[in-house]
């Protein structure tokens, strides 16, 4: 039971423990010591995606004790949290340093966060779940009040606090239930009584639509999306980089674990199955409109994008619901998540960069004129603006691709005509700090955009892989299409 | 069909100048882009030169790009696309020669996006794959949207925006359209393709499916084009947009809307547009007349101009409704003789606007006295845009009409009075500019007539336009076979 | 049989407690405790169903829901003071700052 | 020799003078109207020595041998359509080549002293050339389409010719109402080749002329080729352009104007006149619009003032007579009259410019008289003309004239009241023509001092046309045998001679003596109110109709539609964000009762197994 190679199957969060308790200890040493918290931080995050690249192509699904699934999707995602992580831990250093952030609990916390989400990517069990979420959640929440001297940041962190303990105690709720009814709480098992249950399952029922509120919480999902503008605005730009990407991943792939919980071959989850997609689809079109739509009148950016963020989870429960009746055209969602955080990696790094005069955040006229004075962020900001607006040649084309394929094999096609005219609305917001940068003439008050040389590269980097995605999109749509859900 | 590898060097190319144009010293932007497009040309001639002369013969090359999407990037070079192609091909290399204040403001940025407009107008012309087609369709808005917002007059965000949006709203219906038909074909036979040739096969079924698959389609192209009720956005980007961006407009892009209904709407929903067909030629007729009217209100010029593109694109979608190959090579001269036409007359009025010091348009009076030859050119300009006869435009324009008569007598000859509104509108247009007493003080001191290479590029393409009116069998022969 | 229902009912009535409390009460303290009263609502529920399965799964998990409640609870205090020191008010209707 | 000579040598005519005008604005250097007139009037005469090459050859040969065909090229062939670009010459064309060129020379002569004091003299010449180039395209173009280019092609020339001093614009606007009023009618000539394409299955003439169609369709043809002919001939309706395209140069309106464009309306009818003689109907209505034109046109000539403007509705008058001729089967004397009229009117024109030349651009006749000794030649060429417009026999005027009389009444389709009109339409003519001689050349000077000093006889390079027209005008009427001669028509020509005789005594006596002004009456002076009409209506109209267009559709409805799109996606994110509030507990209460509504609705829906959407 505990033989060599199962230690090999969690070696990388094995690693990820360590790295916490060194950084810890870094931090007990003296509070100030970033450098080596943040090297620490670095090495461990390089170590995590070393340790699960190896794990790759796991051709076999392995279970540890129920609780922990290593797979191939697991591997992959977990690869990709700490790779993210890594980009906003490497980028984020001067934003830190501006903001006078810059100790080196940020790391600890950053990388407790990784921790949870790593394990509740590969949670096979509804308790480890709600564990791992409570270690994502909660130093997500201090992240997000880490500006300890800013009433804004606060309120940010205290609601999303709020929320989410409360949404966590209805994720219990409605896992006590499923235990109630399974009599498991393990995901394998409860797919097993599914296959076989046959009578009454009102309680799952109950207990399902529970579990899933928490998460589409988590996604930030509309009708419960409503954390998401204010917290985004609130928090720091590295730390709204990182929920953008590391949370949301870390939710839908719970998500789609969740939604696929039960087998809808079996009698009595058959109806079920048509009011789930129901489900899903009022709620990627509540999302994408309430997306959309707010996304146009907003002023300010960080708020923006939390609604461009509602948007594309529209988009994504869209490929969801495809994934319903067609379980292949899974890829398109995680296709969707890895185009998406590119594009938000590279755009929240960008926007770490800026210097406004007050400290209401980055407002979208502080972009005007930015051309004149700075074309090279000009640029990039483009590039990653017309990626979200899914702009043929950037991988932001193919995101909204593969989904609307999905959901169309699936034969949602009203669904598709939506969401097709929500983004052209969602384009007409992403297109407005284009224009404000390069139509416009310079405005003196406007930001400044000052990075580092080796944060201009990251960037960069990101934008051309935003480019290369957009034409030659196969190797990463190989590599998810590898990622199969095994209940 | 035969198979060529020559057709990805239209696509490498302006690639390779788009992406090289960053590295070039901004003094040396105008001859870089020169040479590029010239060699672009070249190019195109020497891969049209065999489809042109073979009749009815093409070049195909099909390259595995993204077939687990079903996506593939088969390039198909017929007689359809061709004239197209090389109409592009053309404009590009004479709307790059054009010496323009734009050049003054991100020099590199203006030859960059230009490469990349060409790359994909190429691209979408060249494409049989749908969603390539779409691709490559989107991704000219990027280049056009920039030129119109950086280099463009003032008051340019909302017209950029209103142009954007509803030609984006078109086309990605269309996108959700060919999604549809792809998927129509994976229930009939297995397969995800959103090849042309594929779909064909769906083409004679007559299913309400079909017909939501057409209204998509057609929106997309509708707008582009415009056709009547989809035209709100055209006049004030056509006025705001610089030269350059307004020759490219009128002359390509929106030819890739007809393009778009001669080479995906027509094969594939035959029974949807016969079945509509009376709407669609009072729509295009309606266009004609519709803006020949906003025409002769008008009084900036460029809006003029603007609306009479819209109104001798009712002619050429007159052509394309009307259905049949003949109507559809008619269809095909005409447009190719408006891209002419309207290079030529966008081009000078750009001439002379910059001979102006006032810009305000009740100013122009009189100047042809000043630029004999400039306004000698535009004449000639204005008489192909009436297309009378012994102009190329008149053999379109002839040609459509003769072929829309036998379909629907009442729409032709709706669309005929606009011959008359186009003789109106036109020559208000000519008298406003260059008839009458000139003043001294309009015109900016150094002006000269035009001369250089705006004179050489302007007689050539009017030589053109004269030559192929009395001997347009290059275009008619080729096409008959299609 | 009647008995694990009974308990229950009284679980989700205890859950609904905690969650109007969250909703209704406006200081942030009685919040807090609020959402403790849901997590131990849920443990309730929790310990009912073990003992219907006869398994001892849930009543681990009361002892790990606990133990994470007091973690949250801990994080939760400090955040509260935290706005306190620059809100200087534990009143949630005052903190309306981010909105639109 | 080669058919395409003909065409060409205007052809090179235009160019050389074009390239000349356009080097001279280079250049600076000023090119007089003597070297750009002689090349071509040269051009011309070339031309013209050609077609008397043609002449000789075709008398020499039997009425079916004289044709000559030239294919040049094909020209459009798409399919089964089909238009070659080639010349045909017959007997008809030649007749118009002849009158074209030939007239045509003695004009481009006469404004060599016309032009003289005039600017831009290469560009004159090159427009006159580039319009006689056009004209003979239109004579001797083989297909419809190539007669199409002939016949835009003259508007084009005259829309230039017209609005040559195009610094004021009241000129320019002339030239543009002709051109757009002939391209009205164009619309026609368009029509009519779709309709005849479509049951010809071809354009050429030749084969329109042997197709029998059926007599709706025949009719539908030959009143489209009609209208498009009252545009081009200015018959009612679309007559009104003519006495405005006055404003250009005065050898322009005798050229273009009165001898040559204005007849291409006849040349076309007499050449599809096998299928006219298929529809009955539409020769009535032509027989109808001719007279009609004529009488009218000669009513509000009779209130005419200016010289040029009595000369223009003296040819549309005359022109109705012509279609008169046509409408009543009678092609061969409307042709006659085409020539004859070409003679005299072209001679009357230049008359006309010799006096408005002598008198430095004074047309009004009441400021004018008693120039009879001032300008004697061209007194007496113009009572030529006087005599040939009355009919006055031997002059050429009385042989085409009586023949077109004769044959209204007695022609197949001829009647009455065509007979009638066209006797009446005589009398008037009589009357103002008089009148014009005698205010003019006659009647006591009413000049000012000044201009009555410097008024002199033209010099010889005008006079000289002048005399070869007056001498064409009196043989004129030998070339063309008639066929009348019988009874009947002898009377009628005696009857015609008296009334013109009539209406000539009856104006010669009371302008013998005029000395002032006379009152006219206002709106048969302003054409009877039909040009008015036409200004107020669609002067008006057509912007009108375009104003209410942008506003109403295009601004309320296009533009507000778009931006009520707009607004509506506004509108909807402003309601939704209104849920914003920013209060974390409401987001709890909403999250709450959504929930709470979500997970009842599925509920129910999956225990009613009820499915909602989908399948």
């Amino acid at each position: 039971m505990f033989d060599s190679s199962t230690i090999t199957l969690i070696f990388p969060w094995i690693i990820l423990g360590f790295g916490i308790m060194a950084t810890m200890l870094a931090s007990s040493v003296r509070i100030e010591t970033r450098l080596p918290a943040k090297l620490l931080t670095i090495f461990t995050l390089v170590l995590v995606m070393i340790t699960s690249a190896k794990l790759f192509n796991l051709d076999t699904t392995i279970t540890i004790n129920g609780f922990i699934e290593v797979s191939h999707l697991s591997c992959m995602t977990l690869f990709f949290i700490s790779a993210i992580s890594l980009i906003f831990v490497v980028g984020s250093g001067g934003y830190l340093e501006k903001e006078k952030l810059h100790i080196s609990d940020f790391y600890n916390l950053v990388l407790l966060m990784v921790l949870g989400a790593s394990v509740l990517v590969s949670a096979k069990d509804l308790f480890v779940m709600f564990i791992a979420l409570e270690v994502m959640s909660l130093p997500a929440y201090a992240l997000v009040g880490f500006r300890r001297n800013d009433s804004r940041s606060n309120e940010a962190a205290l609601k999303y606090f709020i929320l989410g303990g409360a949404l966590g105690a209805v994720y219990l709720l409605g896992a006590s239930f499923i235990f109630g009814a399974s009599g498991s709480t393990q995901l394998s098992q409860i797919f097993e009584w599914s296959k076989i249950h046959n009578g009454d399952v009102l309680l799952f029922l109950v207990g399902h639509i529970l579990v899933l509120f928490a998460f589409l919480f988590k996604a930030a999902a509309a009708p419960f999306h409503f954390w998401k503008p204010d917290v985004y605005e609130g928090s720091p730009v590295a730390v709204t980089g990182l929920m953008a990407t590391v949370i949301t991943t870390a939710a839908f792939v719970v998500l789609v674990r969740l939604f696929h919980m039960v087998d809808f071959q079996s009698q009595s989850f058959v109806p079920y199955l048509e009011s789930l997609k129901q489900l899903i689809r009022v709620v990627a079109v509540l999302s994408l409109v309430v997306g959309s739509t707010i996304m146009i009148l907003q002023k300010n950016l960080k708020r923006l994008l939390a609604y461009s963020a509602i948007n594309h989870t529209g988009y994504i429960l869209l490929g969801l619901l495809g994934t319903m009746s067609k379980p292949e055209q899974i890829y398109s969602v995680w296709f969707y998540l890895a185009g998406y955080a590119v594009i938000s990696c590279g755009l929240f790094l960008l926007l770490s960069q800026s210097e406004t005069r007050n400290d209401q955040g980055l407002e979208l006229v502080d972009l005007t004129g930015l051309m004149k004075r700075n074309p090279l962020v000009t640029a990039l900001a483009s590039i990653f603006f017309l990626s979200m607006a899914g702009m043929p040649f950037t991988v932001g084309f193919f995101t909204k691709y593969t989904v609307f394929m999905s959901s169309i094999a699936s034969g949602e096609v009203v669904f598709v005509i939506i969401a097709a005219i929500c983004t052209v609305i969602g384009a007409y917001g992403y297109l407005r700090p284009v224009a404000l940068m390069v139509m416009r003439d310079p405005d003196p008050t406007a930001a400044e955009f000052n990075g580092t040389k080796s944060n201009q590269a990251l960037i960069i980097m990101l934008a051309v892989l935003c480019l290369v995605l957009g034409v030659f999109p196969q190797a990463l749509i190989q590599l998810t299409k590898g990622m199969e859900l095994i209940p | 069909m035969e198979n060529s590898q020559q057709l990805t060097a239209l696509l490498i190319w302006p690639m390779l100048g788009s992406i090289l144009a960053w590295f070039i010293p901004k003094a040396s932007q105008r001859i870089y882009s020169l040479f590029i497009s010239i060699v672009q040309f070249a190019l195109v001639i020497y891969v049209a030169y065999p489809v042109i002369t073979q009749t009815g013969q093409g070049l195909e090359q099909t390259l595995p790009w993204l077939s687990d999407l079903g996506i593939q990037l088969s390039l198909k070079l017929d007689s359809t696309s061709v004239w197209f192609v090389l109409l592009s091909g053309f404009v590009s290399f004479v709307v790059l020669g054009m010496k323009g204040q734009w050049y003054r403001r991100n020099t590199r940025l203006f030859s960059s996006m230009a490469f990349f407009l060409i790359f994909s107008i190429n691209a979408a012309f060249l494409s049989s794959n749908l969603i390539v087609f779409y691709l490559s369709y989107e991704a000219v808005f990027i280049p056009m949207i920039l030129m119109v917002g950086i280099w463009g007059s003032s008051t340019k965000a909302n017209s950029v925006f209103r142009f954007f949006l509803m030609s984006f709203f078109g086309s990605i219906l269309m996108l959700v359209s060919i999604f549809y038909l792809s998927y129509l074909y994976f229930l009939k036979t297995g397969i995800f393709s959103a090849n042309l040739n594929d779909l064909l096969k769906l083409s004679n079924e007559n299913s309400p499916a079909m017909l939501w698959c057409f209204a998509g389609f057609f929106l997309a192209f509708a707008i582009k084009v415009p056709l009547f009720p989809f035209h709100g956005w055209l006049k004030e980007v056509y006025v705001n947009a610089p030269a350059p961006a307004t020759i490219w407009m009128s002359a390509i892009l929106s030819k890739l809307g007809v393009y778009g209904f001669i080479r995906f709407v027509g094969p594939l929903f035959p029974e949807a547009i016969l079945s509509a067909q009376g709407i669609l030629l009072a729509l295009a007729a309606f266009s004609v007349i519709y803006a020949a009217f906003l025409a002769i209100q008008a009084k900036d010029p460029k809006a003029l101009l603007s609306y009479s593109s819209i109104s001798h694109l009712g002619f050429v979608m007159l052509g394309v409704f009307s259905m049949g190959a003949s109507a559809k090579t008619s269809a095909i001269v005409l447009s190719v003789s408006h891209g002419l036409t309207s290079l030529v007359l966008f081009y000078l009025y750009d001439l002379i606007v910059k001979r102006k010091e006032d810009v305000s348009l009740e100013a122009y009076s009189g100047l042809a006295k000043k630029f004999p030859i400039l306004f000698v050119c535009l004449f000639i300009g204005v008489l192909a845009s009436v297309s009378l006869p012994g102009t190329f435009n008149f053999v379109g324009e002839f040609l459509v009409l003769i072929h829309a008569y036998p379909v629907s007598a009442l729409c032709t000859i709706l669309a005929g009075i606009g011959v008359i509104f186009g003789a109106v509108y036109m020559l208000k247009f000519y008298q406003k500019l260059g008839f009458g007493v000139s003043s001294d003080a309009q015109v900016a001191e150094v002006a000269e007539d035009i001369s250089g290479f705006d004179l050489i590029v302007i007689v050539l393409i009017l030589a053109l336009i004269i030559y192929f009116g009395f001997q347009p069998s290059l275009f008619l022969g080729g096409m008959t076979n299609v | 049989m009647n008995e694990p229902w009974m308990m229950l009912i009284v679980a989700c009535t205890v859950f609904l407690i905690g969650l109007m409390g969250v909703i209704f009460r406006k200081n942030l303290l009685i919040v807090l405790m609020s959402v403790e009263l849901m997590l131990n609502a849920v443990n309730l529920s929790f310990v009912t169903f073990s003992k219907l399965h006869n398994s001892l799964e849930g009543h681990i998990s009361v002892l790990f829901v606990m133990t994470v409640a007091a973690a949250e609870s801990a994080v939760g205090l400090g955040l509260v003071i935290a706005l306190f020191r620059t809100l200087k008010t534990a009143d949630s209707d005052q903190i309306q700052i981010l909105r639109d | 020799m080669n058919l395409l000579l003909i065409v060409l040598f205007p052809f090179f005519g235009f160019m050389i003078n074009g390239f000349m005008q356009l080097r001279s604005l280079k250049t600076g250097h000023k090119i007089s109207s003597k070297q750009s007139g002689s090349i071509a009037t040269f051009a011309m005469v070339l031309s013209f020595i050609t077609a008397i090459y043609y002449f000789i050859q075709f008398s020499g040969q039997q009425e079916d041998g004289r044709l000559i065909e030239q294919n040049l090229f094909s020209w459009i062939k798409l399919g089964a359509f089909h238009v070659d670009f080639s010349l045909r010459l017959d007997s008809l064309s030649l007749l118009f080549t002849m009158i074209i060129t030939g007239v045509g020379s003695l004009i481009h002569l006469y404004s060599i002293g016309y032009m003289k004091e005039d600017e831009t003299p290469a560009k004159y010449f090159s427009y006159l050339n580039l319009f006689c180039f056009m004209m003979l395209n239109l004579v001797l173009g083989a297909t419809m389409p190539h007669i199409f280019l002939g016949w835009e092609g003259v508007g084009l020339a005259s829309y230039l010719l017209i609005g040559y001093w195009n610094q004021d614009t009241a000129k320019v606007g002339a030239g543009q109402k002709a051109f757009v009023m002939n391209r009205i009618g164009d619309l026609g000539f368009l029509i009519a080749m779709f309709i005849a394409y479509k049951y010809v299955g071809s354009l050429d003439l030749v084969d329109l002329q042997k197709a029998t169609l059926s007599p709706k369709i025949a009719s539908v043809v030959g009143l489209l080729v009609f209208f498009a002919c009252t545009g081009k001939s200015a018959q009612i309706p679309l007559f009104t352009w003519l006495p405005d395209a006055m404003a250009g140069p005065t050898p322009v309106s005798a050229l273009i104007h009165a001898a040559t464009m204005v007849t291409s309306g006849i040349y076309l009818l007499t050449r599809i006149s096998p299928l006219l003689l298929q529809a009955p109907d539409v020769l009535s209505v032509i027989a109808m619009v001719g007279v009609t034109t004529a009488f009218v046109s000669a009513v509000i000539a009779c209130a005419q003032k200016d010289i040029k403007k009595i000369l223009a509705y003296s040819t549309v008058s005359q022109l109705g007579f012509m279609f008169l001729a046509c409408g009543v089967g009678a092609f061969d004397a409307g042709v006659f009259h085409v020539m004859t009229h070409a003679f005299f009117k072209a001679l009357m024109f230049l008359g006309a410019g010799s006096v408005i030349h002598a008198l430095h651009e004074e047309q009004n006749i009441f400021k004018m008289g008693g120039l009879s000794r001032k300008l004697p030649i061209t007194t007496f060429t113009f009572v030529m003309g006087w005599a040939a417009i009355l009919g006055l026999p031997p002059f050429s005027g009385f042989f085409s004239k009586d023949e077109i009389i004769i044959q209204s009444l007695h022609s197949q389709y001829g009647n009455q009241i065509l007979f009638i009109m066209a006797l009446a339409s005589a009398l008037l003519t009589a009357f103002y023509m008089t009148r014009l001689l005698v205010l003019v050349f006659f009647s006591p000077s009413r000049m000012e001092k000044e201009t009555e000093e410097h008024a002199h006889e033209s010099p010889l390079v005008m006079t000289l046309p002048l005399i070869a027209l007056a001498i064409l005008s009196l043989v004129g009427g030998f070339m063309h045998h008639s066929e009348g001669g019988h009874e009947e028509g002898q009377s009628i020509m005696i009857a015609s001679v008296v009334v013109a005789l009539i209406g000539a005594a009856f104006a010669f006596f009371r302008y013998r003596k005029f000395d002032k002004e006379e009152m006219t009456n206002q709106f048969v002076e302003k054409g009877l109110g039909i040009d008015v009409f036409y200004n107020k209506f669609f002067g008006n109209g057509v912007p009108l109709l375009a104003k209410g267009l942008s506003k109403w559709i295009e601004e309320y409805f296009i533009q507000n539609s778009m931006k009520f799109c707009t607004w509506m996606v506004e509108f909807s994110g402003s309601v939704l964000k209104s849920f914003q509030v920013g209060s974390m507990q409401v987001y709890l209460l909403m999250m709450v009762v959504f929930g709470l509504a979500f997970m009842i609705w599925i509920l129910e829906s999956v225990m009613q197994g009820v499915i909602f959407y989908g399948k």
